[in-house]
């Protein structure tokens, strides 16, 4: 089984044709089964990447748990927090059928070896903020997700199901904060306003560079990873918010938007990709706060981590030596 | 039953407005800071472990709550009670708003909340208000997971490196002085535990009491010895970082007047 | 000199003499001066004590800070701040001269060896509560202080005569804070009577155990550092107070208070000694959050204080080299 | 000059009015940041010191804020704006809202910040506005004191202790990223330098690393390389903690609507 795990590109050609087979065919690839390196080493960036993001994803809506405006929408971001932690969970569960360990990710997270989605790096300023994050943010990501349930690779596409449902979910509910918001006071109006103009560019950038500036694309859509294309992505969300955005009352951004008859599409401007490039490159305004806080909870936390390390130890200890005492006893 | 007569309802609805907002409070309080654990926990599984924990006294508090409002007559609703009082105004116990502190802190708290709380849950399911008892059936449910969760991380630090047990110690010994008010029987719990209407403290202390001295000694942990015990909670005295506490919690409202959420 | 200042019980009687003399003429005893060894350590422990107030005095009204709801507010919490680490200093020096050291008088602070007045082991919760304390807190600090402008010791005297001016500012704002609050909003009215109904007896409470019950004010008497007993004190505290209750509309939590004709003074309730008993002994409600603040601001320091030291040192060497190498040049 | 006819006296007003009210967020947000210190610091000599600077600041703000009220007509006063616009209306660079952090963040901040402070304010005093000339002329002399007290810490800190030079070497590197904004030149401040009604922050610029680059060698510190300058303050565009510190320069106010201070 080793063997399998670490194949090699000399691996028998017989294992590589069943994998094509399986593939080809949209079957899944389960854990036991061989797998190409790059294939094995762009799921787990992938889903490393992704449980991440689940992860300090949590933060620009922490600040709020405390702070929300009512019972209701405190019980609702509880609710999601929850979720999300949930989410991370399976995520690095799925990531560890491909042999890292989890303790090895977490490292690679807080010394920025790996990353997460670059959305988390925006402030969250105001509590509509909440809202626009699950409208636009978890709206965007659906659209990246979605098609991951048909993922090639088993745990992964298992784990993205549960988590598409939650997801909407959220969307559904950031939404309807927004429309709450709307029916309030001026200021509340101005509020969403604010928090839509901050968030629109940055959601259009969470599907990635254009495609033409996209390498590793083509790869992954032939493994059945990826089902779309970036731009294909971005435009389904582009012309699957424009009619919540007036349904809302709410202005886009985006003087380019315009309504294309023949394409019947929505037209859209051209995002400042070199922004995207600064803040994947760690200049964004909050990848410090960000890394710093799971760092410093992490550093915290170790104390404790390593409470439960030694007692587990000692209690398996304990269980062997119970076990092996009652094996002598029946010997006696 | 003569005392119904001189106790009679309206006397009684008051008082279980005011019993139920200081349930209320106590587990809306005890939530809030639960809430400021979130992304700050050792670990993943602790965060969500959290969460789900303050989701749970959240949803008791919006309960409790709303008896309360209909009990005392105002009408208020959950939101009104929640934001809509000073900090003077809040009646839980000093124990629930204690600052945050490091894990063995959050644990040594849980462990004596959880514990009190359980056994209140439960007499409280044989309160003579239907909605209180049924208030109570749920909590137990939910108080039981909780509980056990505080126990669970109560063994492990204790058993686990010198630092954690050292550090647990340490916290137990600082939330100690905060226990005596769980069972503080004031005139409003005298007259409804008189009544049948709500469980007597000196009961709860016992079992509580009971409880206590055996998971510390499981646990290998010394009872820590009190020398002045602080309470006021309960009349409206808090601590030093209390108006930050509610503060926060108002925040956003209060800076949207009339605002709709 | 340092035989005069660790002079035993034994030391010539002409000293001791001339340090009664002083004394009773109402002239003012110097650092330089020969003194009993009791009037030494009263002093030290009194003035180190009055410091160490002023010092954890800035914390309850410290969290307002951030938090005044005007820039005129702000501006003299931040002015009374100020004058209360420089009033710290003040009377640190003054303990100084009395040969203690201020690194000895902090570490016994944050060690709990020394005490600061029990007042501040009370909480702050509303902003009512930085007028209160102005108003209450203050005055009765005014009416133990000023007899203290002509305490026996020099360097003491002189401090409080500055102090007590400052002080009797603060009193005047507190005041003027509380006379706004009451012609506001009803529940700002209502917030006042909360503080002043929370601040009330701990402020009586801040003149010490009745006179029966405070056995050192005898000597304290005798030696001139103390003018008038705790109950005196009280008493002055209580008449000057009551007309100014009155015109702010306040109703002073005690049931006893009346007018006595025949005294020409307010007839007042008993405070509950054993209260200040609790608080004294470090039960109070925010004993520990003080100290531990105190001790956090210190610890967190260390780092900064030893650096400071270090240049300090380094510049003495480089300055006493430069000065060598000055001398050796005039020496060619 | 034609230039004079176009920009007009009421659009000089407007930008007078924008400039006054961003050098007054500057002043107000770090006051509020210098507050955070005030019975936290490593001596009482610096709890003084610290109040002292932050009281300067204050000062300075509510004159600038009078000014800005005055010149944009709405006869907004000081407390109005300072209390009532939300976060994203405040105007202020970043870098004077970046979160406390340690001793040596403090000191980092107060170097670049208090350098260019200086020179800014000198230039001003040659301002066309009579009001914004005289803040200058009294600012220069409380600036003069600030920048002194950053100048002693970092010659303090820099040949301190090993571990002093080392944090504050690394609150140099992470103040810096935030020091380009200070010069930025938006629309709004070129109108005004063309006009000669404030100082070219070009210059400005020049100046201050000249500034830093001595100050720095004679402290034996590396000139931090930034890949990534952080602005958006001067625009609205604030950073993750902002709304946390004006939701507590609000706080009071927010919870007495009507209420008079």
């Amino acid at each position: 089984m080793v063997a399998v795990h670490t194949a090699e590109p000399g691996a028998p050609g017989e294992l590589a044709e069943r994998f094509e087979a399986v593939v080809a065919a949209e079957q899944r690839v389960e854990p036991r089964d061989w797998m190409p390196d790059a294939y094995r080493a762009t799921l787990i960036r992938q889903i490393a990447q992704h449980a991440h993001s689940e992860i300090i994803g949590m933060q620009p809506e922490g600040n709020w748990l405390t702070r929300a405006p009512s019972l209701r929408r405190k019980a609702i971001l509880l609710a999601k927090a929850q979720d999300e932690a949930g989410h991370g969970l399976y995520l690095y569960a799925a990531a560890e059928t491909l042999g890292v360990d989890r303790a090895e990710l977490t490292e690679k997270l807080i010394s920025g070896r790996q990353k997460y989605s670059s959305i988390f790096n925006y402030p969250t300023l105001t509590f509509a903020d909440v809202g626009v994050i699950g409208w636009l943010v978890d709206g965007a990501a659906i659209c990246n997700q979605v098609p991951l349930c048909r993922c090639s690779y088993g745990p992964y596409a298992r784990a993205m199901v549960r988590i598409c449902k939650e997801e909407s979910f959220h969307q559904r509910q950031g939404f309807e904060l927004l429309m709450t918001l709307m029916r309030g006071t001026e200021a509340q109006q101005r509020m969403v306003q604010d928090a839509v103009d901050r968030w629109w560019w940055p959601s259009l950038m969470m599907f990635g560079p254009p495609d033409d500036d996209s390498p590793n694309t083509a790869q992954s859509m032939a493994w059945r990873i990826k089902r779309h294309t970036n731009d294909e992505l971005r435009q389904r969300f582009v012309d699957m918010t424009l009619p919540q955005a007036q349904h809302l009352g709410v202005t886009l951004p985006d003087p380019e938007l315009s309504w294309n008859e023949a394409r019947g599409s929505w037209d859209f401007g051209e995002p400042d990709w070199s922004e995207l490039q600064r803040v994947i490159k760690g200049q964004g305004p909050c990848n410090t706060q960000r890394i710093d806080r799971r760092r410093a909870a992490h550093e915290q936390g170790t104390w404790v981590r390593e409470a439960a390390a030694a007692y587990a130890s000692k209690r398996a200890t304990a269980g062997k030596q119970a076990t092996a005492s009652k094996e002598k006893e029946s010997d006696v | 039953m003569p005392e119904t007569d001189t106790y009679g309802d309206t006397l009684l609805c008051r008082d279980l407005a005011a019993y139920t907002l200081r349930l209320g409070d106590d587990a809306l309080v005890l939530a809030q800071r639960l809430c400021e654990w979130i992304t700050h926990a050792p670990t993943v599984e602790e965060d969500l472990a959290l969460s789900n924990i303050a989701l749970d006294l959240l949803g008791q508090a919006r309960v409790l709550y709303a008896q309360s409002g209909r009990h005392d007559g105002t009408g208020r609703d959950e939101d009104d009670l929640a934001y809509g009082r000073e900090p003077s105004e809040f009646r839980n116990v000093l124990l629930v708003e204690l600052p945050k502190g490091d894990f063995a802190d959050l644990i040594a708290r849980q462990l004596v909340w959880t514990h009190h709380c359980l056994l209140l849950h439960t007499a409280l399911r044989g309160a003579a208000d239907p909605e209180l008892a049924a208030l109570a059936e749920r909590a137990v449910e939910e108080t039981r997971y909780h509980r056990s969760h505080a126990d669970r991380w109560v063994a492990c630090l204790a058993h686990g490196t010198p630092q954690s047990k050292r550090r647990l110690q340490a916290a137990l010994d600082r939330v100690w002085p905060y226990t005596d008010e769980l069972f503080e029987a004031d005139a409003l719990v005298r007259r409804l535990a008189e009544h049948g209407a709500v469980a007597s403290p000196t009961t709860l202390r016992e079992s509580w009491e009971r409880e206590m001295t055996t998971v510390l000694a499981q646990a290998g942990l010394r009872m820590p010895t009190v020398t002045g015990h602080q309470c006021g909670g309960r009349r409206g005295a808090h601590t030093a970082t209390f108006g930050d506490l509610v503060a926060e919690l108002r925040e956003v409202r209060c800076a949207h007047p009339g605002g709709t959420w």
